[in-house]
C-alpha cells in the first residue's frame, strides 16, 4: 500500500464529511424556505442575501447557547448519546458512490470512501445501530417525556428496518450484486424505481420513519411528548442531534437515489449524449471523462428527493401513533415482501429466457399488489378499526 | 437429480415435513375455530400426528440420508419417532381437558406441541451437529412458551423464565462444544467428525469438545449434577405440559446422544466411558435420594424424572464395547419406552386429581383414593411399581435388559448402584400407593375421557408389555443394528 | 511483535474489559452497553478473521436488533437497578470452580496445542469478498438447505411464542 | 499473522466469563446477556477455526447461531416482559413462589 492511497481516501473522507456538514446547514435553510413558501410565508431572508448567511447566525447562537445537563441524569451516557446519534449519520455515507470510476493522474480512482462489496449489508449495519443515540437520549435524561420517545423511537425504528432491509433486498436482486457501484451501473438503461416502483414507493416511505420525519416523527412529537428524546437537551449538544437529522435526510436521499434513482448516472435522456457520466470531452488539447457530472446529478437527485421530504412534512399530519406501527407491520411489511417475490421471480423469468423484456412483469405484478394493500388500508379505514388490535 | 433438492431428500424426513406442514395449516386454521370449540384443534392436532406416525410406519424398514448427509432414515429413526409421535398423541390426549378446565385454552397450545414435535423428530434423525443445534432449539423454544402459558400463575410464568434461562445456558455449552469438535476436526457431520476423529488428529479439543456437548444434553435430559431446573419447571408448568416435556424432551435429548456418541465419538471411549458411568451413578443417587423428602406429587415425579435419566444413562456406559452395544442401546430404547408409557400415566393420573389453582397435588391429597375411585388408584399402584421397577410392570423388564447390558459390559458396580437406587425410590413411590390405600380421605377426582383413556391404557401396556416384552425388545435390537 | 499482533492484543484487551464491564455492571444499561461495545470487537476479530459477511451480520443481528430489544425492555420496564447480587446456594463457588477449569483447560490447550494448530493466511483483500458471499449464499442453499429451513420454521415457532406469551386472548 | 490459538484462548476466556455470568448474577436480564456473550465466544471460535480450515462451514455455523440467538431473544425477553407485568420484579431471587 503506497502512502497515495491514503492521500486519495483522505481527500474522498474530507469531501464527504464536508458536504454532509454544509448539506446540513444549507438544508436548513431550504427546508425553511420552502415551507414558508408552501404557507405563503416569506421565512428567513435577512441574514445575508435570501437569508444565506441564515445557517452562520444558527450555528453562533447555537454554540454560545448555555448547555444545561439534567441533575438526575446519567452524565456520561447522556454526553455520549448524541455523539452516538452524530456519527452513524456521517458514517453510513462512507459506501455511497458519487461518480463513476474513473482513471486520474494515472490512477483509477472509485468515487467512493471504501468500495466494499457488502456495501449494502453495510448501510444496513450502520442504520441500524443508528437507534442507540436516540434511546440512550431519552434514556439518560432522566424524564419521562423524553424516555417516552426513546422507547417509541426504537419501537418504530426496529418495526420499519425489516421493510427497509427488504427494500436493499429488492434493489440487491435487481442489480445482483451487494455492490453499490455495481448496482449504480446496473441501472445504466432503466432505473429501479421504473422497474420497481412500489419496491422505491416503499422504500421512501420506509426512509422518512427511519430518520422520524413527518409524518413519522412520533418520537418528538410535540403536543404528546415536549420534544422527545431530546427534551432535555441545549446548546451544542441539542445542535448535534439536530445535525444528525438532516444529514441522516441528506443520507438517506442519497441512498434512495443510489439503489432506485440510478445514483450518480446521467437522467435516461441524456444516456450516450456528452453529459453522460461515460463521456469523453474533447477541450483542446485535453481529452477527459466526464466523471464531475457524476457528483452533479447525484446533487440534483438528492436535492429532488429532499424537496419531496419537506412537502410531505409542510402538508401531512402527523399520524397516530398505534396507526403507524399496524401500518408498518400490518401494510408494508407484506408488501414489501411480496414485491421481493415478485421482483425474484420476475428476475429468474428474465434469466430463463435471457430477455430483459420480462422484467415487465416485476412493475405489473407490483403494482397490483401495491393496489391491492391501498384497498385494504382504505377498508380497515372505512370500518374503523384501522387501531383497534 | 438436481444439486438443490431431491425427492429422496424429502422422503428421508417426510413425516417431520407433513408435520410441519400440518402444524401451519393449523396456525391458520385455528383463527377461523371460534373460542368455544378450540377443542376442534386439539381434534386436528391429534389428527396430523396420526397421518405423520402412519406415514413413518410406512416407511419403517426403508434406511436413507438426505439434504447432504444432513438427516438419516434408519431403523433407530424409524423406532424412537414413533415413539416421539405417540407420546404427542398422549401429550395432546392429556390436554384435550386439562387446558379447559384450567383455562389455559388457546389453539397455539396445540401448534407448539406439534412444532416441539417436529424438533424432537428432527433431531432423533439429525447426522450434523448443526441440524442437532437446530432442532434443540426448535424442540425447546415451544416448551419454554408452553411452560409459561399460565398466565394467571405466577409459579407458571417463573417456571418458563428459569426453563428458558437454563435451557439457553445449557445452549451455550452446546454451541461451545461443537466448535471445539469443528476445530478439531474440520467437521460438523459425524461421518466427517469420525473420519477425522480415526485419523487421529488433535483428541484433546475432540474431548473437550464431547465432554462440553455432554453438559449441554445433560441439562436437556436433567442430569445430576445439572438438574437444578428440574423440580421447579415440572411443577411450576402446566401439567400436561410436564408430561410431554418430561418424556418428549428426555426422548429426543437421548436419542440424539446416542447417535453422536455412538457415530461421531467411538474413539473417545477411554475418556469419556468414566465421566458417563459417574455421570449416571450421580443421577441416579442424586435423583433418589432428594425425592425421598418430596410431598408435592409432581415435584416427586420430577426427580423420579432425573432418576430415570441415571438409568437411562447406564445405557450408553459401555458403548465403546462394541460386542455389547447394540445390546445396551436396545436396552436403552426398550427403556424409553417404558418410561414413557409409564411417566405419561403417572401425569395422567395428576391430572385427574388436580384442581384450579394448584389444588390437589399434594401426597396427603391421594389419601383414600382406591376407597373412592378404584381403577384410578389400582393404575397409579401400577405404575408407582413400574417406577420402581417391580414385577409384573414394563419398568421392571427395561430394568432387567438395562442391568443385564451394563453387567456384559464390566460395570457390575454400575448396575450395585442401580439396584440399590431402585431400593431407596421403592420407599417414595410406595409411599403413595400407601396414601392410597391405608390413608382416610376425600380425594376429589376429576373424570374426563381422554384422560381416563390415557392412563387407562397407558397402565394396561405397562402391564401387558411385561409378558410380552419380546416383540417391542427385538424391534428395538433391529432398530438399532441398522444404526450402523 | 508484528502489527497485526498488536491489534489483536489491544481488541482483545477490549473484549475482555467490556465483557468483564457486562459482568460487574450495577445497572443493566450499562450492561447492554457494554454488551454492545464487545460485539463491535468481535465483529472487528472476524474482519481480522477474513469473514467481512459474518462481521457485518454480526453489528446487525446483535448490536443492531438483539441489544436494542434488550435496552428496550430494560428501560421499558424500568429494570436498570435491581437488588444488589446475591450469591445463592453456592453458586458463587461453583461459577468461581466452573471459571478456574475453564481457564486452565483453555492455557492447557493453548500450551499443548501451540505447535499444531496453523497460523492464520492474511485474509488480503478482506474489501473484495463477494466471492466469499456468493459462496456463503450458496453453501446455505445447497448444502446447508435443511438447517436453513428449519431455521425459518424455528423463527416462525419464535413468533408464535412470543405473541401468546405478550398477547391474552380477549375476555382471558 | 496471529497465531489462531490466541483467538481460542480470548474466545475460552469470553466463554468463561458469560459462564460465570449466569451463575453469579441474579437479574435475569444480565443472566440473558451472558448467555449472547457465550454464544459470541463461541462464534469466535468458529470463525478462527474456520479460518484455520480454510472453510466455509465455520461461518455458516455462525449464521445459524446468530438467527438462533435472535428467536432465543424474541422468546426470552417476551418472557420477561409477561413476568414483569404480573409482579415487577424480575430478580430471580425474589422468585420464591418455587422453593429453591
Amino acid at each position: 500500500m503506497d502512502w497515495t492511497i491514503w492521500v486519495e481516501w483522505l481527500i474522498k473522507s474530507l469531501f464527504v464529511v464536508f458536504a454532509l456538514l454544509t448539506g446540513f446547514a444549507y438544508l436548513t435553510l431550504y427546508e425553511r424556505r420552502a415551507l414558508a413558501k408552501i404557507q405563503v410565508r416569506i421565512g428567513p431572508n435577512r441574514a445575508g442575501w435570501q437569508g444565506l448567511l441564515q445557517p452562520v447566525a444558527d450555528a453562533v447562537k447555537l454554540i454560545f447557547k448555555e448547555e444545561l445537563t439534567p441533575a438526575k441524569a446519567d452524565k456520561l451516557v447522556f454526553f455520549w448519546a448524541p455523539i452516538i446519534t452524530m456519527v452513524p449519520s456521517i458514517v453510513i455515507a462512507a459506501v455511497i458512490p458519487f461518480g463513476p470510476t474513473t482513471t486520474l493522474f494515472g490512477r483509477t480512482i472509485v468515487f467512493s470512501v471504501a468500495n466494499i462489496n457488502v456495501g449494502v449489508l453495510f448501510l444496513m449495519a450502520v442504520a441500524s445501530i443508528a437507534v442507540y443515540g436516540i434511546v440512550l437520549a431519552g434514556w439518560s435524561s432522566n424524564n419521562k417525556y423524553a424516555m417516552l420517545g426513546g422507547l417509541r423511537s426504537s419501537a418504530q425504528m426496529i418495526s420499519y428496518e425489516l421493510s427497509l432491509g427488504l427494500g436493499f433486498v429488492t434493489a440487491i436482486l435487481l442489480g445482483n450484486s451487494m455492490n453499490l457501484h455495481d448496482i449504480v451501473d446496473a441501472q445504466r438503461n432503466v432505473w429501479f424505481a421504473v422497474v420497481q416502483p412500489v419496491g422505491a414507493l416503499i422504500f421512501m416511505i420506509v426512509t422518512l420513519a427511519e430518520v422520524n420525519r413527518a409524518p413519522f416523527d412520533m418520537p418528538e412529537a410535540e403536543q404528546e411528548l415536549t420534544a422527545g428524546y431530546h427534551s432535555e437537551y441545549s446548546g451544542m449538544k441539542f445542535a448535534l442531534f439536530f445535525m444528525a437529522e438532516y444529514q441522516k435526510m441528506i443520507a438517506i436521499s442519497m441512498i434512495a437515489a443510489t439503489l432506485f434513482f440510478g445514483g450518480y448516472r446521467e437522467f435516461w435522456f441524456l444516456k450516450d449524449t456528452f453529459l453522460s457520466v461515460d463521456a469523453i470531452w474533447n477541450i483542446g488539447p485535453w481529452q477527459f471523462q466526464a466523471w464531475f457530472l457524476g457528483p452533479i446529478y447525484m446533487l440534483l437527485k438528492v436535492v429532488v428527493l429532499l424537496f419531496f421530504m419537506i412537502w410531505i412534512r409542510a402538508t401531512w399530519p402527523r399520524i397516530r401513533y398505534d396507526r403507524l406501527m399496524s401500518f408498518g407491520w400490518k401494510v408494508l411489511l407484506p408488501l414489501s415482501l411480496a414485491v421481493v417475490f415478485i421482483s425474484a421471480v420476475g428476475v429468474l423469468v428474465a434469466q430463463q429466457f435471457d430477455n430483459n423484456w420480462y422484467l415487465a412483469i416485476i412493475p405489473i405484478f407490483s403494482s397490483v399488489a401495491g393496489l391491492v394493500a391501498v384497498g385494504f388500508v382504505d377498508q380497515a379505514l372505512r370500518r374503523k378499526s384501522y387501531a383497534s388490535h | 437429480m438436481s444439486q438443490y433438492i431431491n425427492p429422496s431428500d424429502l422422503t428421508t424426513i417426510l413425516p417431520a415435513i407433513v408435520l410441519t406442514v400440518w402444524a401451519c395449516a393449523l396456525l391458520v386454521a385455528d383463527l377461523f375455530i371460534p373460542h368455544e370449540r378450540k377443542g376442534w384443534t386439539a381434534v386436528l392436532a391429534a389428527l396430523g400426528l396420526v397421518v405423520s406416525l402412519d406415514i413413518t410406519l410406512i416407511q419403517a424398514g426403508g434406511t436413507s440420508t438426505g439434504f447432504k448427509g444432513m438427516v438419516t432414515l434408519d431403523g433407530f429413526s424409524t423406532f424412537l419417532n414413533a415413539l416421539l409421535l405417540v407420546s404427542g398423541l398422549f401429550g395432546v390426549a392429556l390436554a384435550y381437558g386439562y387446558v379447559r378446565r384450567m383455562g389455559l385454552e388457546r389453539g397455539e397450545y396445540y401448534t407448539l406441541l406439534l412444532f416441539s414435535v417436529v424438533g424432537m423428530m428432527l433431531m432423533v434423525q439429525a447426522s450434523d451437529l448443526i441440524v442437532v443445534f437446530i432442532a434443540l432449539e426448535l424442540l425447546s423454544i415451544p416448551l419454554y412458551v408452553l411452560a409459561a402459558l399460565n398466565v394467571r400463575q405466577i409459579e407458571s410464568e417463573e417456571a418458563g423464565l428459569k426453563y428458558f434461562l437454563l435451557g439457553s445456558f445449557s445452549t451455550g455449552f452446546l454451541v461451545y462444544g461443537i466448535a471445539l469438535i469443528f476445530g478439531a476436526t474440520g467437521s460438523t457431520s459425524y461421518s466427517g467428525i469420525v473420519t477425522a476423529a480415526s485419523a487421529g488428529t488433535s483428541s484433546l479439543l475432540l474431548t473437550i469438545g464431547a465432554a462440553l456437548l455432554l453438559v449441554g444434553f445433560g441439562f436437556k435430559v436433567a442430569a445430576v449434577p445439572f438438574h437444578m431446573w428440574t423440580p421447579d419447571v415440572y411443577q411450576g408448568a402446566p401439567t400436561s405440559v410436564t408430561a410431554f416435556m418430561s418424556s418428549g424432551a428426555k426422548i429426543a435429548g437421548f436419542a440424539a446422544l446416542l447417535r453422536v456418541f455412538a457415530l461421531a465419538f467411538p474413539t473417545l471411549t477411554a475418556d469419556l466411558t468414566p465421566i458417563l458411568a459417574a455421570l449416571a451413578a450421580l443421577t441416579m443417587i442424586g435423583g433418589n435420594l432428594i425425592a425421598v423428602s418430596q410431598t408435592n406429587i409432581k415435584r416427586l415425579l420430577a426427580y423420579s424424572s432425573i432418576a430415570h435419566a441415571g438409568y437411562i444413562l447406564m445405557a450408553f456406559v459401555p458403548y465403546g464395547n462394541p460386542q455389547v452395544m447394540p445390546v445396551s442401546v436396545a436396552a436403552g430404547l426398550f427403556y424409553l419406552v417404558a418410561y414413557a408409557v409409564t411417566n405419561f400415566g403417572a401425569w395422567g393420573v395428576v391430572i385427574a386429581l388436580e384442581k384450579q389453582g394448584g389444588k390437589g397435588l399434594e401426597i396427603s391429597d391421594y389419601a383414600g383414593l382406591f376407597w373412592k375411585n378404584r381403577p384410578l388408584a389400582l393404575a397409579m399402584t401400577v405404575f408407582m411399581l413400574s417406577l420402581i421397577g417391580f414385577p409384573p410392570t414394563i419398568g421392571m423388564v427395561g430394568k432387567f435388559y438395562l442391568f443385564r447390558a451394563v453387567i456384559d459390559g464390566g460395570f457390575v458396580w454400575l448396575a450395585i448402584v442401580g439396584v440399590v437406587t431402585s431400593l431407596i425410590s421403592a420407599y417414595y413411590y410406595l409411599r403413595v400407593v400407601v396414601n392410597m390405600f391405608m390413608q382416610e380421605g376425600e380425594p376429589q377426582t376429576g373424570s374426563e375421557f381422554w384422560v381416563n383413556f390415557t392412563w387407562g391404557l397407558t397402565a394396561l401396556m405397562t402391564i401387558i408389555i411385561s409378558f410380552v416384552p419380546q416383540p417391542l425388545f427385538a424391534w428395538a435390537s433391529s432398530a438399532v443394528l441398522r444404526l450402523f | 511483535m508484528s502489527i497485526d499482533l498488536i491489534l489483536f492484543l489491544i481488541l482483545a484487551v477490549v473484549a475482555v474489559a467490556t465483557a468483564l464491564g457486562m459482568l460487574l455492571s450495577k445497572n443493566a444499561v450499562y450492561s447492554a452497553l457494554f454488551l454492545v461495545l464487545n460485539f463491535a470487537a468481535i465483529a472487528v476479530f472476524y474482519l481480522l478473521l477474513g469473514a467481512p459477511f459474518i462481521a457485518i451480520s454480526q453489528v446487525t443481528v446483535y448490536a443492531g436488533a438483539i441489544m436494542v430489544l434488550f435496552l428496550f425492555v430494560i428501560m421499558l420496564l424500568g429494570a436498570e437497578t435491581l437488588a444488589p447480587s446475591k450469591v445463592l446456594r453456592g453458586q458463587g463457588w461453583a461459577a468461581f470452580g466452573l471459571a478456574v477449569v475453564l481457564v486452565a483447560e483453555t492455557v492447557y490447550l493453548l500450551v499443548s496445542r501451540h505447535a499444531a494448530v496453523g497460523v492464520i493466511a492474511r485474509p488480503d483483500a478482506f474489501l473484495n469478498t463477494m466471492d466469499s458471499l456468493r459462496e456463503i449464499g450458496k453453501a446455505l442453499f445447497i448444502q446447508y438447505l435443511l438447517p436453513f429451513e428449519v431455521t425459518s420454521i424455528l423463527l416462525l415457532v419464535a413468533m408464535v411464542g412470543a405473541i401468546v406469551l405478550t398477547r391474552r386472548e380477549k375476555g382471558g | 499473522m496471529v497465531d489462531i490459538s490466541y483467538y481460542i484462548l480470548l474466545s475460552a476466556v469470553l466463554f468463561t466469563i458469560g459462564a460465570v455470568g449466569v451463575l453469579v448474577r441474579r437479574n435475569p436480564l444480565i443472566i440473558f446477556m451472558s448467555v449472547e456473550l457465550m454464544l459470541n465466544a463461541a462464534n469466535l471460535a468458529f470463525v478462527s477455526f474456520a479460518s484455520m480450515h480454510g472453510s466455509l462451514d465455520g461461518q455458516i455455523f455462525v449464521f445459524f447461531v446468530m438467527t438462533v440467538a435472535a428467536a432465543e431473544v424474541a422468546v426470552g425477553l417476551a418472557l420477561i416482559v409477561q413476568i414483569f407485568k404480573s409482579r415487577h420484579s424480575i430478580n430471580v431471587d425474589e422468585m420464591n413462589s418455587l422453593k429453591g
